[in-house]
């Protein structure tokens, strides 16, 4: 079954599905994101963050909207410039900054670097750097809910970059074959660390998804609400039997690949372009004009941000001996757990309101 | 207790499990209907039906990252590989995402990959391979390799039910050469090693096929009292026991199949080089298959795999040491 | 540049680029093949040959027809169907009864199995077993052309069962991006060992070329003068910048995956309803109708292998101590040679006749 | 001399190979525009072209396996992982395809695939990982560790000039870290293991980033006099040398920053527990890597990588066996 690529909500309207709770959720979350990765850096500066640091800036909405619309009971493999989907799953900012600064407190406890963990109690499987080997993880999660008979369905993203790598292509055929109740999301920021996409393919891999014999859709990335809309249709889709969908979040990485890099190589007007589709600004002008006090939000997302910095700075790093524990499992094999998922929809579809 | 082969009681493992936990899903390429390139699986389609025993694309990086998705969400996959050599194509599934998963997430990974290996049938260089080095350097991954058929059914139900994942290492050569007593029903052979027969003179340090070389090489050695330890289990390795057999031989011949360097015998004489040195009476002798691609034509095939001849002059030449 | 599939000479008419004489080589290599087969499956059934087996019955026509149109400096990566691209590049039937049996007169001398074998003076490399590494391998000899001006290409075959495997992926993006002059060849015999296409993808592999910008070809694979045919425009298209393309010959595995296997999975009808569109029955009718004496080539090319079978049974197998040599390269690295280019195409380029 | 660091000798050897020889092109991901994710390459797209100097998709198997196809028409591929943990990702083509070439087609693959390697700077588990035991395990690669400048460029124009796949282990710890006298132009640095300091009573075998820390660990050590055996190369291992060094010192301490299990500090070990035995005046101390990933957090990675005190101690416990 191969689709035609579809557009959803290029014009910006907003997603009919959500609460006005839920687009200052959207908003709140993709502030706490921005002001977490703004204040990790400075810690980086400060030498408090080992190793590198990565970030998100101006691609909030795509974690965002796409966590906004998984299920508790969804599982999700979250990347490098997500941090808002694990926000939205329920891992405090505390616990992130933690991880950052290699604390014992940080998701990982320290074994892992900065944007590399997942809270599995929540649902999530941490990335590891090989791009993008996620995708097959979640494919067979997918995998697991079909033959099962459950509703539920696995979600990952990934960057244009790592659609050129040998594991996009097996995911992808694999899902298609099986027609997995999964959903792809490929964050395409045009740039893979230095190289831009016309070096990483030739023709938009979105276009790829019917060779699979599924949807390829493509949404604006810089409107979390067109995002999650156009994931809530996918996830749909999914748990409805429909398979799997592509769905390529166009965007840009407005800051460096890392904090090592000044991005020379990217053209100046392109990066003014994009500055001023600026995800966070577009959600809030939309809450403005429903009326919400967005300034108030903002301060209060600072005030949390202040308060979990303070606590991830005074937790202890981690005692050496505890490097050797923990390679192998030694107790009973637990699954992952379930996520918070703050949609209103989801409570609605409970009965809850 | 019935006689089985290696390779029935492979098949008897997975059935029984099949049988007994809804968790365990089969997971690879021709296994179904045609029941594997092996026929271990001869017959589970019709009886678990084609989502339990999944023929799968020919992919063995998803075969290994999609049996990661499923074990972490509640499944119990085991994964075969059509040939051990192939999991070259899966590698980096298995050791960065399986390997690393629960040490970075205290997320355990259940699965098992069963890896056909070995050579001593023409199968060339991409049919023959012993990949478990590669795995034992991997942190996080365990690895058996039995030698017997009741081992052989033993070590699978404990590498099903262990939470990590776990490689296991059936010899093809094993296959159908290999014949003995398998007891009934879901037991589990313990992750230690085994003497395959006790001896004080000298001890050979095997596992997998390298087992019976070993066991008939030295036999009947000029009378001289071998021991064979069949390590069974390579990742845990059993150092204890391999310290004590050489405290109580003290002089050590290691077998393997592999390609010699870094292989696993190369670790079990680096740990007895340094932990049992005080034993020793006389130098750590291996024997494995030169660094060489395990050639084709027979000839050339036995030139390079060890055979009994060759464990046989080791031992003779260092019980004369 | 996204093109579309197009269908050449699914009519069967033949290709107007051939002589009367290069219309016999092509019969003469496909009779060559299938009787060195045939034979090698009866030295297979005496204990002859170690190990397995494998053939390409009913498939003569994909590597006979694309070989032929690739000039000396070409280069190929012959797959474990392709027995007539070894032929028509110049490898003797005495010397392949030789490799398959493990003599030491055998291309790889007893180092590598039966199909797994190139004659690197004729320009082959012989493929390893994982599938379909050699697609990438192909690719850097295109990309090594590209890079020096050549007019030259690179073409390799691979299975339906193998497009799953992420190297695919790999080989047809790079060569996308890349617009190499490379040919691929994909040998759809409707199996990859028992798993039938729809386990393997859920549309086509064809499609896929415009996904990665190129253009995809279905052609009857039972047509050695289509499979030319396809083939020659393929080649003009690479060496004069147009880039890759994929060739997708539909067949079927008339045989066992390998002589173990009895093919109790596939529906008789499927063998019956293809036996009656034998490639080689159908260039031998071809060549009836120009009034060509067939049963004397038929005649000749018997002859031909009881005489290279002969030889092959005489030669000695390789010795013990040569196990050990040889596993690295001692002298100069010599780079491929070419082979031989039999067309008549290639010698009125040439201005020989 | 010129006095360079270990990066600019490996960025010096590249120039001049690009220079000299116009088969020689660069591949890897990021190594044009922007230079490298090291910087090694940087200003090679300027002088060289980007066809030279080639920014390849995020694909490790096509840069590995394009670099085979190119090398066997007759160009000199050097391939750069961004971090040598990534090979993972092109194992099969690494091994498979490069390594068992020659000795089945006697056909030559004279590729070079450098491998960033190593931790210390909380790079965490996939960005600190030292893989040359894979390789070592498989037949048919070359695999080097240049300690100093001077090697890092001797050992790369080496490399180049070799016609095998040559596995070029540069360690990002002593990028910027060490400093050295390099000679102009293009030269060769054998294959050999070199004495990085002579010594009597006690051998440290070492490679890489590990020669430096035995060589200050050992610096002083009450007296006694130790030497130091950098290898250098660990396909072909020198064994002639280390036995050498074993024979003149009798007590052995081996170093490697991998993963404990089938390192290449077990190879070494079980070389000299076979051959060397009679020399041996003490168990062959080893000092690795436990097998655990290499955990981010500093006082976790400071845990488990080699350090001075780990060496010191473990050449003290032996100098007074
Ligand atoms: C298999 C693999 N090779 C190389 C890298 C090194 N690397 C880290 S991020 C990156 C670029 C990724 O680009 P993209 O997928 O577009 O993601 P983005 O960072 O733009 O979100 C590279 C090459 C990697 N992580 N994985
Ligand atoms: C990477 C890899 N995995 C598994 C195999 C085992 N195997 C050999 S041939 C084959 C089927 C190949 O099917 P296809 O690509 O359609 O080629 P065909 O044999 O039909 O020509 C399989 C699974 C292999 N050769 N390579
Ligand atoms: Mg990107
Ligand atoms: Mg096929």
């Amino acid at each position: 079954m191969a689709t035609e690529t579809a557009r959803v909500h290029a014009d910006g309207a907003g997603s009919g599905h959500l609460q006005p709770e839920d687009r200052v959720w959207l908003l709140r979350e993709m502030l706490l994101m921005r002001g977490i990765e703004e204040r990790a850096m400075s810690l980086y500066r400060q030498g408090r963050i080992p190793g590198s640091f990565y970030d998100g800036y101006g691609q909030e909405a795509v974690s965002a909207g796409a966590a906004f619309a998984m299920a508790p009971q969804d599982r999700l493999c979250i990347l490098h410039r997500d941090l808002a989907a694990h926000l939205i799953r329920g891992v405090t900012p505390a616990r992130i900054l933690s991880q950052y600064m290699g604390r014992a407190a940080g998701v990982t406890r320290g074994r892992d670097g900065n944007v590399h963990f997942g809270d599995r109690a929540l649902g999530c499987v941490g990335m590891v750097s090989m791009l993008p080997d996620m995708m097959l993880v979640a494919t067979g999660m997918a995998m697991a809910f079909r033959l099962r008979g459950e509703r539920r369905c696995a979600l990952t993203w990934f960057g244009d970059g790592s659609t050129s790598r040998g594991d996009f292509h097996e995911a992808m055929n694999w899902a298609g074959v099986q027609r997995l109740p999964v959903v792809f999301v490929l964050e395409n920021n045009q740039y893979a660390y230095s190289t831009p996409i016309d070096k990483q393919f030739a023709v938009d891999p979105v276009q790829r998804a019917a060779a699979y014999g599924f949807v390829g859709v493509t949404v604006d990335g810089n409107d979390v609400e067109a995002v999650f809309e156009a994931t809530r249709e996918a996830r749909e889709r999914a748990i409805s039997g429909g398979g799997p969908t592509l769905i390529e979040a166009v965007t840009m990485r407005m800051h460096g690949h890392a904090a090592h890099d000044d991005m020379k190589y990217v053209p100046k007007e392109q990066v003014q372009e994009w500055r001023r589709r600026d995800p966070v600004e577009r959600q809030e002008r939309r809450l403005r004009d429903l009326g919400i006090d967005v300034d108030a939000l903002r301060e209060q997302v600072t005030a949390e941000i202040d308060a979990a910095t303070e606590e991830a700075l005074a937790g202890p790093m981690p005692a050496a001996e505890d490097a050797l524990e923990g390679v192998f499992c030694t107790g009973e094999a637990e699954p992952l757990g379930d996520g918070l998922a703050p949609w209103s929809g989801f409570r609605r579809e409970q009965g809850v309101s | 207790m019935a006689v089985m082969t290696y390779l029935q009681a492979i098949s008897s493992a997975l059935r029984d499990e099949l049988r007994a936990d809804p968790r365990v899903l089969l997971m690879g390429e021709d296994i179904g209907v045609f029941g594997g390139a092996f026929k271990v699986t001869d017959g589970f389609a019709t009886e678990f039906g084609p989502d339990r025993v999944m023929d799968t694309p020919l992919a063995e990086s998803a075969i290994i990252g999609c049996a990661i998705g499923a074990a972490v969400v509640g499944m119990r996959p085991i994964c075969e590989m059509q040939f051990a050599d192939f999991i070259s194509c899966g590698f980096d599934q298995l050791v960065n995402v399986a390997g690393r998963m629960h040490y970075r997430q205290e997320l355990a990974v259940p699965i098992v990959v069963r890896l056909p290996s070995g050579g001593g049938f023409s199968g060339g260089p991409f049919h023959s391979q012993n990949p478990e080095a590669l795995f034992m350097h991997s942190p996080g991954i365990k690895v058996v390799a039995p030698s017997t058929a009741a081992d052989a059914k033993g070590l699978l139900h404990a590498a099903i039910h262990d939470p990590n994942p776990v490689c296991f290492m059936e010899h093809k050569h094993l296959y159908r050469r290999v014949k003995g007593e398998v007891p009934g029903g879901i037991y589990e052979t313990p992750f230690t090693a085994r003497i395959a027969r006790p001896g004080s003179d000298l001890v050979v340090i095997a596992y997998g096929a390298m087992v019976d070389v070993a066991l008939e090489a030295t036999e009947d050695l000029d009378g001289a009292s071998v021991e064979v330890l069949d390590l069974r289990s390579l990742v845990p390795l059993d150092e204890a026991a391999i310290l004590d057999s050489v405290a109580r031989c003290s002089k050590v011949v290691i077998v393997d199949e592999a390609n010699m360097t870094c292989a696993a015998g190369a670790q079990v004489a680096a740990l007895i080089a340094h932990r049992g040195f005080e034993d020793l009476d006389g130098p750590i002798v291996r024997v494995a298959t030169p660094d060489v691609p395990i050639p084709f034509s027979p000839p050339l095939e036995r030139a390079v795999l060890p055979g009994l001849e060759r464990v046989r002059e080791a031992c003779r030449e260092l019980l004369s040491y």
